[in-house]
């Protein structure tokens, strides 16, 4: 039994459905990439885990969130924030807006533990500082005390982390966690995640529109289209042996050192928008390999060797197109 | 915080020279013999030449002025003409009855503004945000001299409840602050109401959410600190509607007080009276400022630090 | 509706796109839209529809209440206050559009100049306003009138140069955000002059929200003209403006109430309609909300 | 410089300072936001320059286009100084140079049908054209960028952003210029649309003889799309690479090839921390700007600011103790 299973998700947003039967599961000590592009419900995904799609009008519709046996699709709001913060950490995308300007950065991480863990305000004081310490901030003592505009866009995401951190969580939620910044921050942001994931043995999820990231740091993926998962599978496979052609279309979009010129061709089409989802695959008016049942049997899910996909005609399974 | 607040002090004296200039030259860019509108009708040539004399008006202009402010510095705001008394005696007596309906009128609008604009945030399109919603156009658009004459039809008249006019008891004071203080309520409660509503789509306030704090500490210790930020930038820029108001008010409920005295002055042409109701405002309204950014600073770290 | 649409539906469709119909089909932009159409007729045609000359004085009708005959009763010259509000409705909303829209254009250059060339222009300019803008409307008004002499162009001058302030800082606010859009940058990548991007793109952007926001001051101005011909310093008599009115009556407040709630309560429904229709117009241009705070 | 194309375009000295206050006491500074940057740009080559936030890269685009004014230095197109052209001649040269900018949302007018917004460029200068030869250059730029003549009557909030980045690469190429300035021109899309994007570049380039200067800070990217690649730092070069895939010799172009995530779980890199942040361009140390988290940097390193020096193949790199 993992640690959370979501199963058959589905939700409503002011009677639009931006996900559709969505289904994966996670365990401790493992990191598990939710990869899509714009308006693919990644990052609504992470919200109806946390419990937080009524923050925008959302609601789940169907399905099951299972987390260490509670199933939280169904869990009363008093409840859940209890699990929220401690059990359940959330790290946002963009560091710059994710910290309340008028509060020093100590206090916003002392809020978790003494709302949680019930510490008085030296205790959390001596805490928050070393997480802040174990994430490797310079001088932890002192940006204890900064605001948080004092600090670079790299510093207020490791005080994210801290925040996220300070109650012990089991699960951490990452949306999109490096994308607002540059380049070799990055690196060393994604870098100290998994070096969490590994020492703490917490689960990760991780949500990012970059195959790349998925590559270096994912044990397990899933593939999300336009709200449904065309496919999910252990990393290594996935990039192996991609079953789904948007799976394989979406790695093509990264160019590698070994990419000639010319053979870095997108995917035709756009993404579509929530309001305009076609029948059948939603990926059929972009897809190579569409065939007669695309543009209105919707696929149905099948497994094989541990992996999931829901094509009519997968790559790489000896279903012939 | 103390560096701040003297630099920001430091920042008003350019504009309170400015504004002693302009209402300095009122008197100049009135049509006529500027001494003609500091002495009273039918004036003798000599009781003119003394006039002249003492506000130097056979000088250049430049040097009029800095006769005419070192005169105000020293408290000196020259003789009513038609009140026939020393300016800084009317405005003496006058003061005290605009503070205490502005004051008043202040505290009200703030403390029923920021409630009820949060209580309509807080419970967005329910019923209660519409009431809120409506009261806050009617608040918004009524004349205040109409309000304050339905008032006194009302309570005065009808009910015979409260004084119709005057400033002799404190009950004479709340038909005026009330006719003030739901302009001034509307103004703040709408500013509240959109600035808690848009804080609430802020990252920071998902992540507190995320953090599992409840809702109601979420609202009303980190969303309503950011909200009030502008309400007190609005407060302190817009302190002038409040006096402004008061001016109108004043005179329906035949108050002393400054605004009385300025309509007065206006219609009589006293125009050292009308200079030295305009500076007192002016002062107010530069103090209102001051106290607004000061307010401001002192709940934003980001302004402190940025000018230090 | 299959391919074969009429004409008449074609209209509906067209209409309800529109931007008129996006306004007039909310309940508020209707009924608020109707109210003002129905004040500009009266306003136009007074002349000929009041039920009284607005100068007909009997005095032995004097103060009396809303009967059949005066349906708002009369004043204290035994005029009927039904045919003045109707008169005044001229009055009010001349000087108010015409101060208005003075103050709009006027705005509209010093705010577009300060915004897009930036400097000392811009620097001495926005030093004006934010000194101006602290300073209510209403005050700076009555300075202008004491100045200027009382009389209803003085009025319009006072309401104009009053509003100036507002209508040049959301103008140059409006500009400065634009100036930052990529769009304009890749105008003048193109080789396009200051004119070009000035007037092809910066201000047709930046014209809805000024817009609207006159269209709000407008009601503010009516205010601003009753308030002041309520100190007796806009409209003389014997022509009437709705603050006009009401200065007279204050006297009479407690014998003939009628004389001063009738006229202002025209103004109040005027205001608060033009508010309602202001409204609407924000939301079927899609403008920011928070455009009344300035 | 290099390779013995010929330079469309060249950068001699070229800087820019931003001078700013903060508030009206405090003490005025400057900001180097492009220091002493030399630099020519091949004719039908598309150059690359790459860094992170801050680098200057940006401000560099509008240099060499003149939409900025340079503080010092200057910049020759096709023989001709830039910045002793008067303003008619400038815009007048302006059909030859264009730019593709970063965010296609913002860089179309909304009150703007297509139609209209690929006419402009014509509007601009002066060139009148008859109702329908207007039809076929909007039908024939909509072609050149693979859109359809029915997207001509549409607004921009009406299309997609990979329509829009299209939009305004056909806007770009309305006037038939030589050289494109593309300033990270997929950077707000979706990675199935950049990489549409980036292939219709590339097919624009080779039918139409472009010369590009391709701004990112995707250094995978241009290591796909350019020929040549310049790497910045805090307003300065610190590396030139004549050839896409050659081993850097500057430490902070090492790094910020580790810091590329290569999309092939085999290949995962080790983990190797790049310590320190971008310091701030207000206050640059007097020697290498890279010294603070340079793995190998010493005193020398921290006092003397190395100079870009060229070998015989063409790389040159600022650094005292290269690679």
């Amino acid at each position: 039994m993992a640690l959370l299973t979501v199963e058959n998700l589905g939700i409503d947003i002011h009677g639009i459905r931006p996900l559709d039967g969505v289904s994966f599961s996670v365990d401790k000590g493992e990191i598990l990439g939710i990869v899509g592009e714009s308006g693919s419900g990644k990052s609504l995904t992470a919200l109806s885990v946390i419990g937080l799609l009524p923050l925008i009008g959302g609601r789940i519709l169907r399905g099951s969130i299972r987390f260490d046996g509670i199933d939280l699709a169904t869990l009363p709001e008093a409840e859940f924030r209890r699990l929220r913060g401690r059990r359940i950490a959330f790290i946002t995308q963009n560091p710059m807006t994710s910290l309340d300007p008028v509060m020093r950065i100590g206090a916003q991480i002392d809020q978790v533990s003494m709302l949680h863990l019930g510490l008085d305000a030296r205790a959390a004081q001596a805490r928050s500082i070393e997480i802040m310490a174990q994430l490797r901030i310079p001088e932890a003592a002192t940006i204890y005390h900064h605001f948080p505009h004092q600090l670079s866009g790299g510093m207020k995401q490791r005080i994210v982390i801290a925040m996220a951190l300070a109650a012990d969580p089991d699960l951490i939620i990452a949306d999109e966690p490096t994308t607002a910044l540059d380049v070799t921050i990055q690196a060393q942001i994604v870098d100290l995640l998994v070096e969490l994931v590994r020492e703490r043995d917490v689960a990760l999820i991780l949500i990012t529109h970059d195959m790349g990231v998925v590559a270096q740091t994912c044990d397990r993926v899933v593939v999300l289209y336009a709200g449904r998962v065309a496919e999910s599978d252990a990393v290594a496979a996935i990039f192996e042996r991609p079953r789904h052609p948007y799976t394989r279309a979406l790695i093509g979009c990264i160019p590698r050192d070994e990419t000639a010129h010319g053979n870095l061709t997108g995917i035709p089409g756009a993404v579509p928008s929530v309001a305009h989802y076609p029948a059948g695959c939603r990926f059929h008016p972009r897809c190579p390999r569409r065939g007669a049942p695309c543009d209105h049997i919707v696929p149905v899910s099948a497994a094989m060797d541990g992996g999931l996909f829901a094509c009519h005609f997968p790559e790489n399974s000896g279903v012939a197109r | 915080m103390l560096s701040y607040a003297i630099k920001r002090l430091l920042l008003l004296l350019p504009v309170f020279f400015t504004i002693s200039i302009v209402i300095f030259l009122i008197i100049h860019m009135v049509p006529g013999d500027p001494v003609d509108n500091l002495v009273r009708i039918g004036s003798t040539p000599e009781q003119k030449a003394v006039i002249a004399a003492r506000y130097g008006l056979d000088k250049p202009l430049h040097e009029q002025y800095v006769i005419w402010l070192t005169n105000l510095l020293q408290g000196d705001f020259g003789n009513a003409i038609v009140m026939r008394r020393p300016v800084a005696d009317l405005i003496a007596q006058n003061i005290p009855y605009s503070l205490a309906l502005s004051g008043c009128a202040l505290l009200f609008s703030t403390i029923l503004g920021i409630s009820v604009g949060t209580l309509a945030a807080m419970y967005k399109d329910s019923k209660l945000d519409q009431v809120v919603m409506g009261g806050i156009l009617l608040g918004s658009t009524l004349p205040s001299f109409w309000l304050g004459l339905l008032l006194i039809l009302l309570f005065s008249v009808q009910l015979g409840w409260l004084p119709v006019s005057g400033a002799r008891s404190w009950e004479a004071l709340i038909l005026p602050v009330l006719t003030i203080g739901l302009g001034g309520t509307a103004l703040v409660a709408r500013v509240t109401r959109v600035a808690m509503l848009e804080t609430a789509q802020k990252d920071f306030v998902l992540l507190l959410h995320a953090k599992g704090l409840p809702r109601r500490r979420i609202q009303l210790r980190h969303v309503l600190h950011h909200a009030l930020m502008p309400v007190v930038t609005i407060l302190g820029l817009r302190i002038g509607w409040i006096l402004g108001g008061a001016v109108t008010v004043e005179y329906v409920f035949a108050r002393p007080g400054l605004g009385t005295l300025l309509i007065k002055a206006l219609s009589q042409h006293d125009y050292p009276v009308m200079q030295g109701c305009l500076l007192m405002l002016a002062i107010a309204v530069m103090l209102g400022t001051l106290v607004g950014d000061l307010v401001q600073a002192a709940m934003d770290p980001r302004i402190r630090h940025s000018m230090s | 509706m299959t391919a074969a649409t009429a004409p008449h539906d074609h209209f509906w469709l067209t209409f309800r796109r529109s931007l008129a119909g996006k306004v007039l089909l909310t309940p508020k932009g209707g009924v608020a839209g109707a109210y003002l159409l129905v004040l500009v007729l009266i306003a136009l045609t007074a002349p000929w529809i009041t039920p009284y000359p607005f100068d007909q004085q009997a005095l032995p009708l004097a103060n009396r209440p809303p009967s059949l005959a005066n349906w708002l009763g009369t004043d204290e010259f035994g005029r009927d206050v039904l045919s003045r509000i109707m008169y005044g409705a001229r009055t009010s909303l001349s000087v108010s559009v015409t101060a208005i829209s003075v103050s709009v254009l006027v705005g509209m250059a010093l705010g577009a100049a300060a915004g897009y060339f930036g400097g000392m222009f811009d620097r001495g300019v926005t030093a004006a306003v934010d000194l101006s803008w602290s300073f209510p409307e209403i005050l700076i008004a009555l300075i202008l009138v004491a100045i200027i002499g009382p009389g209803l162009h003085s009025t319009m001058l006072a309401i104009a140069i009053a509003y100036l302030a507002q209508f040049t800082r959301l103008t140059r606010a409006q500009i400065m955000g634009l100036k930052g859009e990529t769009y304009i940058e890749a105008t003048l990548s193109l080789g396009a002059s200051h004119g070009h991007v000035v007037f092809r793109h910066l201000m047709p952007n930046a014209l809805a929200p000024v817009i609207v926001c006159g269209m709000l001051a407008t009601g503010d101005a009516i205010i601003l003209e009753a308030t002041l011909g309520f100190f007796g310093l806009g409209a003389q008599p014997p022509v009437p403006s709705w603050g006009a009115m009401m200065s007279s009556g204050s006297a009479l407040i407690f014998t003939a109430p009628w004389i001063i709630v009738f006229p202002g309560l025209a103004v109040a429904i005027t205001v608060v309609m033009i508010n309602l229709f202001g409204d609407a117009l924000i939301r079927a241009l899609d403008i920011r909300a928070n455009l009344r705070e300035g | 410089m290099s390779g013995g194309a010929q330079n469309l375009v060249e950068l001699r000295q070229l800087s820019k300072r931003f001078e700013s206050r903060r508030g009206l006491f405090g003490k005025p500074r400057a900001m180097t936001a492009v220091d002493d940057v030399t630099l020519g740009i091949p004719k039908g080559r598309v150059t690359g320059v790459v860094g992170e936030s801050g680098c200057g890269k940006s401000t560099l685009a509008r240099l060499v286009l003149r939409l900025l004014e340079a503080s010092s230095g200057e910049v020759v197109f096709d023989g001709m100084p830039l910045g002793q052209l008067s303003g008619g001649a400038l815009r007048k040269l302006r059909r030859r140079m264009q730019m593709v900018f970063q965010d296609p949302y913002s860089a179309i007018d909304p009150r703007y049908n297509m139609a209209d917004a690929l006419l402009e460029p014509h509007r601009i200068q002066g060139i009148r054209l008859s109702r329908a030869d207007a039809r076929t250059v909007v039908g024939e730029l909509l072609g050149m960028v693979g859109l359809g003549p029915q997207i001509a009557a549409s607004f921009p909030h009406q299309l997609s952003g990979g329509q829009r980045q299209r939009i305004g690469i056909a806007r770009a190429l309305a006037l038939k210029p030589d050289f494109l300035v593309l300033d990270e021109p997929t950077a707000s899309l979706d990675v199935s649309i950049q990489a549409q994007i980036i292939a219709l570049l590339e097919q624009l380039r080779s039918e139409l003889g472009l010369t590009y200067l391709f701004i990112s800070h995707d250094l995978g990217l241009v290591r796909y799309f350019c020929d040549r690649i310049v790497v910045m730092y805090l307003g300065r070069v610190v590396e030139v690479l004549p050839q896409p895939h050659a081993a850097p010799r500057h430490h902070y172009t090492r790094a910020l090839l580790d810091s590329n995530f290569v999309p092939d779980p085999k290949r995962r890199r080790t983990i190797r921390r790049l310590t320190g942040e971008i310091p701030s361009a207000f206050d640059l140390p007097p020697g290498c700007a890279f010294a603070a988290r340079c793995p190998r940097a010493d005193a020398t390193c921290r006092a003397i600011r190395p100079d870009l020096t060229q070998t015989a193949d063409g790389h040159a790199a600022a650094c005292h103790h290269p690679l």
